[in-house]
C-alpha cells in the first residue's frame, strides 16, 4: 500500500488508519505484535519518527499497548475500539457533511432520510 | 561527546598515502627523458688546436636535468597550495594543520626521489653516450664516479629542491591570500638584486658558499621550516571550499 | 645570451611536463593509458638502476687508449738528452717513442727536406757506430685531456726515404674528439676543491731523432734543427 | 541531545549578506531538512557547520566544539554535494578505498553494489562521470561512510527522477539499520518530505521554521470562498499568502489555529478549507511578498 502523499490527512494518520483497517480485517489480531516504527518506516519508506507518531496515536486510543522491551502488542478490546472510534469519528464527519450539503441544496431533513433509507435497500438488492 | 577519535599524526600519514598515490611523476619521466634524448650536445665544449691538430671535448653533466627537476618541483609545490588541491583533502577528513603536514612529506618525497632520479639520469646518459659515440672518444675520468659522490649529489640535490618548493609552498600560500604576491615577490626579489649591495646574492650565498654538507642541510631544513611553519599560519585562517 | 637559451628552454620544458599531465587531465583522453601512467615511472627507477649497474661494469679498456702499442717509453739516456734542450711541462712527464725506421747511407751527404707545416725540432747526432745507415726516431710527450694521455692517438711525422733524401712531412692536419663526463656543478660546493679540479690538458711537444754516421754531412735548410755533437 | 547548536551566527561575504542572526539547534540521530530558496543561505550555514567557513559573528558547535579548523569534528562528519574533489585519473574503487583509510564505519561492499545497482563501472574515472553520475556517485559515498554526522548539500542535482527516488529510499534504510545525524538540504520539499524527521526553514540567512515535519501538514491551512466572509475569520490569524482569482473571491492561507467550532462555523459561511501541501506551505513562508507572482501583473 502506498501513502497518498496530496491526501489532507498526515502521513502519521494515514498510517494508523492503515493499521486499523488491518485490525479491522483481522490480518493482526487480538495479543499479536504490531510492526514496529522501523518496520513501518521501511514498509512506507517515512522517517521512524513518523511511523512512531502512528503508533502512538494508537496507543492514546488504547489499540495497542506497551509491552517493555517487546515492542507494541493489539490489545484484546482493540476491534471493539476501532469499529466505535470509526463510527464516532469518520461516520459522524460524513454525516455532518451531508447535513451541510443538504441544508445548501434546500433538502429537509424528512427527504435526507427517505435518501439514506434507498440507499440501504440499494445496498441489501445488490448483496 | 565525538564517535569517531582520530588524532593529527594518524589523519597526516593517510593524506599522505591518498596524495602519494595521486602525484603523477610522468610529466617528471618525460622530461628528464626529453633533456636526454636531445640534449645530446653536452652542457659545453671546449678546444685547442695547433698547426697539426684540433682537439675538441664535449662535457657532460646532470646539471640540466637537476634544474629542470627543480623548476618541475616548484611548480608542483606551488599547484599543492591551489584550491583544487586543497578541497581534495577537505572532501574528506583533514583540518589545516594536516593537510600542510602530509603536502611537506610530499615535497619531501618529491625532493628525494626528483634528486635521486635526476643524478641517476646522468648514468643513463654515460650508457646512451656510450652506445652512441664511439667508446675512444670518451674519457674514463669521472665516467665512473664513486657511489659515495653520487650519493652525497643525491642528498644534495634533495635539499637543494626541498629548499625551493618550500618557497614555492609559501608563495603558492601568499597567492591564495592575493594575486598581487604574484607580482610583489618578484618585484622584491628584482629589488633586491638591483639595490647597491646586491642582498640577492647575499642571500644565495649563504646557501651555495657552504662546503659542509651538513651544515647545508641545517641551514635548508631551518629555511623550510620558517617557510612551512609561515604557510601553516596563513592557512589556518583560510577558509575552504568556498 | 648563449647561457639564457638552454635556460628558458629548460623552464619551458619543465613547466610542459608539469602541466601537461593537467592539460590532457582536463580531456576526456589521456595522453598516456592510466596503467602506463602508472608505470612509467616505476620502469624509469628500474632503468635508471640497470643502467647504472651496466656503466660500472663497462670495461675500462673500452675508453680512450692509454699510450701502448705503437709507442713505448724510452731510455733514460734520451730522458737526459731530452731534459737537457727540451724542457718538459712537467718534471715527471712521460716521453714515448712513435716511430722508429733505419735507412741505408750511400752518399757521404745526406740531404733532408722538410716540407709542408712541420715546425718540431729536428735532433742530429753523429755516431762511429752508425756506418752506412741513419736512425730516424720520433719522439713525442704526452698529450694529456684532463689528466687522461690520448698520446696514442698522435700520428708521427710522414718520412720518404730516396736517394739519400730524407723528407719529412707533417701528417694531413687532423681533429681528435673527446667527451667527458663531469660532476655536477651544483654540488661541487660540497667537494674537496683539489679532487673535483678539472684534469690538465695540455699538448706534447714532438721532435725527430736523427741519427748519422760521424763524418755524414746534413745538408738542409731547415732552421729548426739542433746539432747534439 | 543536540549535536549542533548555532547561536546567532551571521556571515557576511564581500558585500552580501548570507546568514543572518541564525540560531537552531538539532538534535541527534535525526533526519533534518534544511528547506530554502536559491541564496537563502543554506549552502554558507553547511559550510560553516562542516568548519569550512568561518562565521562573520555568533557561535556555533558541533559535537560540543567550535567545527572551524577542528579535526575531531572533520573525522567525525562528511560533506557531500557536488563540489567534491578527487584525484582526475582515479578510478571510482581506488576513491572508495581512500575513503575508507579516513572513515571507519566505511562500508565498501554496500558502496560498490549500490555503484552496480545505479549502472556504474567502479573501474571509470571520477572526471569521467557524468553530473548525474556524480551526484550518485557523491551520495554513495555519503551513504556508505556512515559518518555520525552526514551532510547533504543538494544532493540529487542532475539525477534523474528514478534515481532520486532510489537515494532517497537507500538513504532510509540504511538510516534505520544505521541511525546517525543526517543534513538534508533541498529547494526540492516534496520529494524528501516523508523520510524527514525535522525541518529547517531558512529565509534570507535567518531561521524561518525548525519543526517536525509531521506539524508542518497541520500547519497551515486554505481558505476558499467570499472575500467579505473570509475577512471576518481572518482577525488576529497570521496570513502566509492571499490570492484574489475571481471578482470578490479569495483564496487565503493561514496558519492553523482554528479551534473545532471555528471550522464548522467555516464551513456553514461556505467557506471550503484544504489542507496546504507542505511544500507549498514552504514556498508561501518563504516567499518575498504575500501576493505571488500573479502580483507582478496584476498592476492596477
Amino acid at each position: 500500500m502506498l501513502l497518498n502523499p496530496e491526501s489532507a490527512k498526515p502521513i502519521y494518520v494515514q498510517i494508523a488508519e492503515w493499521l486499523e483497517g488491518e485490525i479491522l480485517s483481522g490480518n493482526i489480531r487480538e495479543d499479536e505484535r504490531i510492526y514496529s516504527q522501523y518496520q513501518l518506516a521501511e514498509m512506507f519508506n517515512v522517517n521512524p519518527a513518523t511511523a512512531a507518531k502512528g503508533l502512538n496515536l494508537l496507543a492514546d486510543n488504547n489499540i495497542v499497548y506497551k509491552k517493555r522491551g517487546l515492542g507494541m502488542f493489539v490489545s484484546p478490546q482493540a476491534r471493539e475500539i476501532v469499529r466505535k472510534k470509526r463510527q464516532n469519528t469518520v461516520l459522524k464527519q460524513l454525516v455532518f457533511d451531508l447535513v451541510c450539503e443538504a441544508e445548501r441544496l434546500g433538502v429537509s431533513a424528512d427527504s435526507l432520510a427517505e435518501m439514506i433509507q434507498e440507499a440501504r435497500d440499494q445496498l441489501k438488492g445488490e448483496n | 561527546m565525538f564517535l569517531t577519535e582520530t588524532n593529527v599524526l594518524a589523519v597526516t600519514c593517510k593524506q599522505y598515502l591518498v596524495k602519494l598515490k595521486a602525484v603523477s611523476f610522468s610529466g617528471l619521466v618525460i622530461l628528464q627523458a626529453v633533456i636526454l634524448v636531445f640534449w645530446t650536445g653536452g652542457m659545453g665544449m671546449y678546444g685547442a688546436s695547433n698547426v697539426l691538430i684540433s682537439l675538441s671535448v664535449r662535457n657532460y653533466s646532470s646539471d640540466i636535468v637537476i634544474i629542470a627537476t627543480m623548476i618541475w618541483a616548484l611548480a608542483l609545490a606551488i599547484m599543492q597550495t591551489k584550491k583544487q588541491a586543497k578541497n581534495m583533502d577537505f572532501t574528506l577528513v583533514s583540518n589545516r594543520l594536516t593537510s600542510c603536514l602530509s603536502d611537506i612529506g610530499i615535497l619531501a618525497t618529491i625532493s628525494f626521489l626528483g634528486a635521486l632520479t635526476s643524478v641517476f639520469s646522468g648514468m643513463l646518459q654515460r650508457l646512451l653516450m656510450y652506445f652512441a659515440l664511439e667508446h675512444s672518444t670518451i674519457i674514463n675520468s669521472s665516467f665512473k664516479p664513486p657511489l659515495a659522490e653520487l650519493a652525497l649529489d643525491v642528498v644534495a640535490v634533495a635539499l637543494y629542491i626541498f629548499l625551493i618548493a618550500a618557497g614555492g609552498y609559501l608563495f603558492g600560500m601568499l597567492l591564495e591570500i592575493s594575486r598581487l604576491f604574484a607580482f610583489l615577490i618578484p618585484a622584491l626579489i628584482l629589488g633586491l638584486a638591483r639595490g647597491q649591495n646586491n642582498y640577492f646574492t647575499d642571500f644565495l650565498g649563504f646557501y651555495i658558499t657552504e662546503t659542509s654538507l651538513l651544515l647545508f642541510a641545517g641551514k635548508v631544513l631551518l629555511t623550510s621550516a620558517l617557510c612551512f611553519a609561515l604557510s601553516i599560519l596563513i592557512y589556518n585562517r583560510m577558509e575552504v571550499r568556498r | 645570451m648563449s647561457i639564457l637559451l638552454p635556460f628558458s628552454i629548460i623552464i619551458i620544458l619543465a613547466i610542459l611536463a608539469f602541466w601537461g599531465y593537467r592539460v590532457k587531465s582536463k580531456g576526456k583522453k589521456p595522453l598516456l593509458p592510466r596503467t602506463a601512467q602508472r608505470s612509467l615511472f616505476p620502469i624509469y627507477c628500474l632503468l635508471l638502476f640497470l643502467a647504472s649497474v651496466v656503466v660500472y661494469a663497462l670495461p675500462d679498456e673500452s675508453f680512450v687508449h692509454p699510450p701502448a702499442g705503437n709507442i713505448k717509453e724510452i731510455s733514460a739516456e734520451i730522458y737526459q738528452l731530452a731534459g737537457r734542450i727540451w724542457p718538459v711541462n712537467t718534471p715527471n712527464q712521460a716521453i714515448y717513442e712513435n716511430l722508429s725506421e733505419s735507412y741505408p747511407l750511400t752518399a757521404k751527404e745526406l740531404k733532408l727536406v722538410v716540407a709542408g707545416d712541420y715546425q718540431d725540432m729536428i735532433w742530429i747526432e753523429r755516431q762511429e757506430a752508425n756506418q752506412g745507415q741513419i736512425q730516424v726516431k720520433s719522439y713525442v710527450t704526452s698529450y694529456l685531456v684532463e689528466d687522461y694521455d690520448i698520446t696514442s692517438q698522435i700520428k708521427p711525422p710522414v718520412l720518404t726515404w730516396e736517394d739519400n733524401t730524407l723528407l719529412i712531412k707533417s701528417p694531413p692536419k687532423y681533429t681528435l674528439k673527446f667527451v667527458s663526463f663531469k660532476n655536477n656543478f651544483l654540488t661541487s660546493q660540497f667537494k674537496n676543491p683539489a679532487g673535483s679540479k678539472i684534469g690538465r690538458t695540455y699538448f706534447g711537444k714532438e721532435a725527430i731523432h736523427l741519427v748519422v754516421p760521424s763524418e755524414t754531412e746534413v745538408l738542409t735548410d731547415y732552421r729548426n734543427i739542433v746539432y747534439l755533437n | 541531545m543536540a549535536i549542533i547548536e548555532c547561536v546567532n551566527i551571521g556571515k557576511i561575504f564581500q558585500r552580501n549578506q548570507a546568514l543572518n542572526n541564525f540560531s537552531a539547534f538539532i538534535e541527534e540521530n535525526k533526519i533534518t531538512g534544511l528547506i530554502g530558496r536559491n541564496g537563502a543561505g543554506k549552502t554558507t550555514l553547511l559550510k560553516i557547520i562542516a568548519g569550512y567557513l568561518k562565521p562573520t559573528s555568533g557561535e556555533v558547535k558541533v559535537f560540543g566544539h567550535n567545527p572551524f579548523n577542528n579535526l575531531q569534528v572533520s573525522a567525525n562528519l562528511i560533506f557531500i554535494d557536488e563540489h567534491m574533489t578527487f584525484p582526475e585519473s582515479w578510478h571510482l574503487e581506488e576513491i572508495f578505498d581512500s575513503i575508507g583509510l579516513f572513515y571507519p564505519n566505511w562500508n565498501k561492499e554496500l558502496a560498490l553494489r549500490l555503484l552496480a545497482y545505479f549502472s556504474i563501472s567502479p573501474k571509470q574515472t571520477h572526471n569521467s562521470l557524468s553530473k548525474g553520475m556524480r551526484s550518485t556517485f557523491h551520495a554513495i559515498i555519503g551513504l556508505a561512510a556512515r559518518s555520525p554526522l552526514t551532510i547533504f548539500d543538494e544532493p540529487t542535482t542532475g539525477m534523474d527522477a528514478a534515481v532520486r527516488k532510489d537515494f532517497y529510499r537507500a538513504l532510509l534504510k540504511d538510516y534505520v539499520e544505521h541511525p546517525r545525524t543526517i543534513l538534508l538540504s533541498s529547494h526540492l520539499l516534496n520529494e524528501i518530505e516523508n523520510i524527514l524527521e525535522d525541518i529547517l526553514l531558512i529565509k534570507n540567512g535567518t531561521k524561518c521554521l525548525h519543526l517536525p515535519v509531521t506539524e508542518l501538514k497541520n500547519y497551515a491551512l486554505g481558505l476558499r470562498g467570499k472575500a467579505d466572509a473570509l475577512n471576518q475569520f481572518l482577525n488576529g490569524k497570521e496570513e502566509f499568502y492571499r490570492e484574489n482569482f475571481a471578482p470578490e473571491q479569495s483564496f487565503v492561507v493561514v496558519k492553523n489555529d482554528f479551534s473545532e467550532a471555528e471550522l464548522r462555523e467555516l464551513k456553514k459561511a461556505g467557506i471550503s478549507t484544504a489542507a496546504v501541501p507542505t511544500e507549498d506551505v514552504c514556498v508561501y513562508l518563504t516567499a518575498q511578498s504575500k501576493g505571488g507572482i500573479s502580483d507582478v501583473f496584476n498592476r492596477d
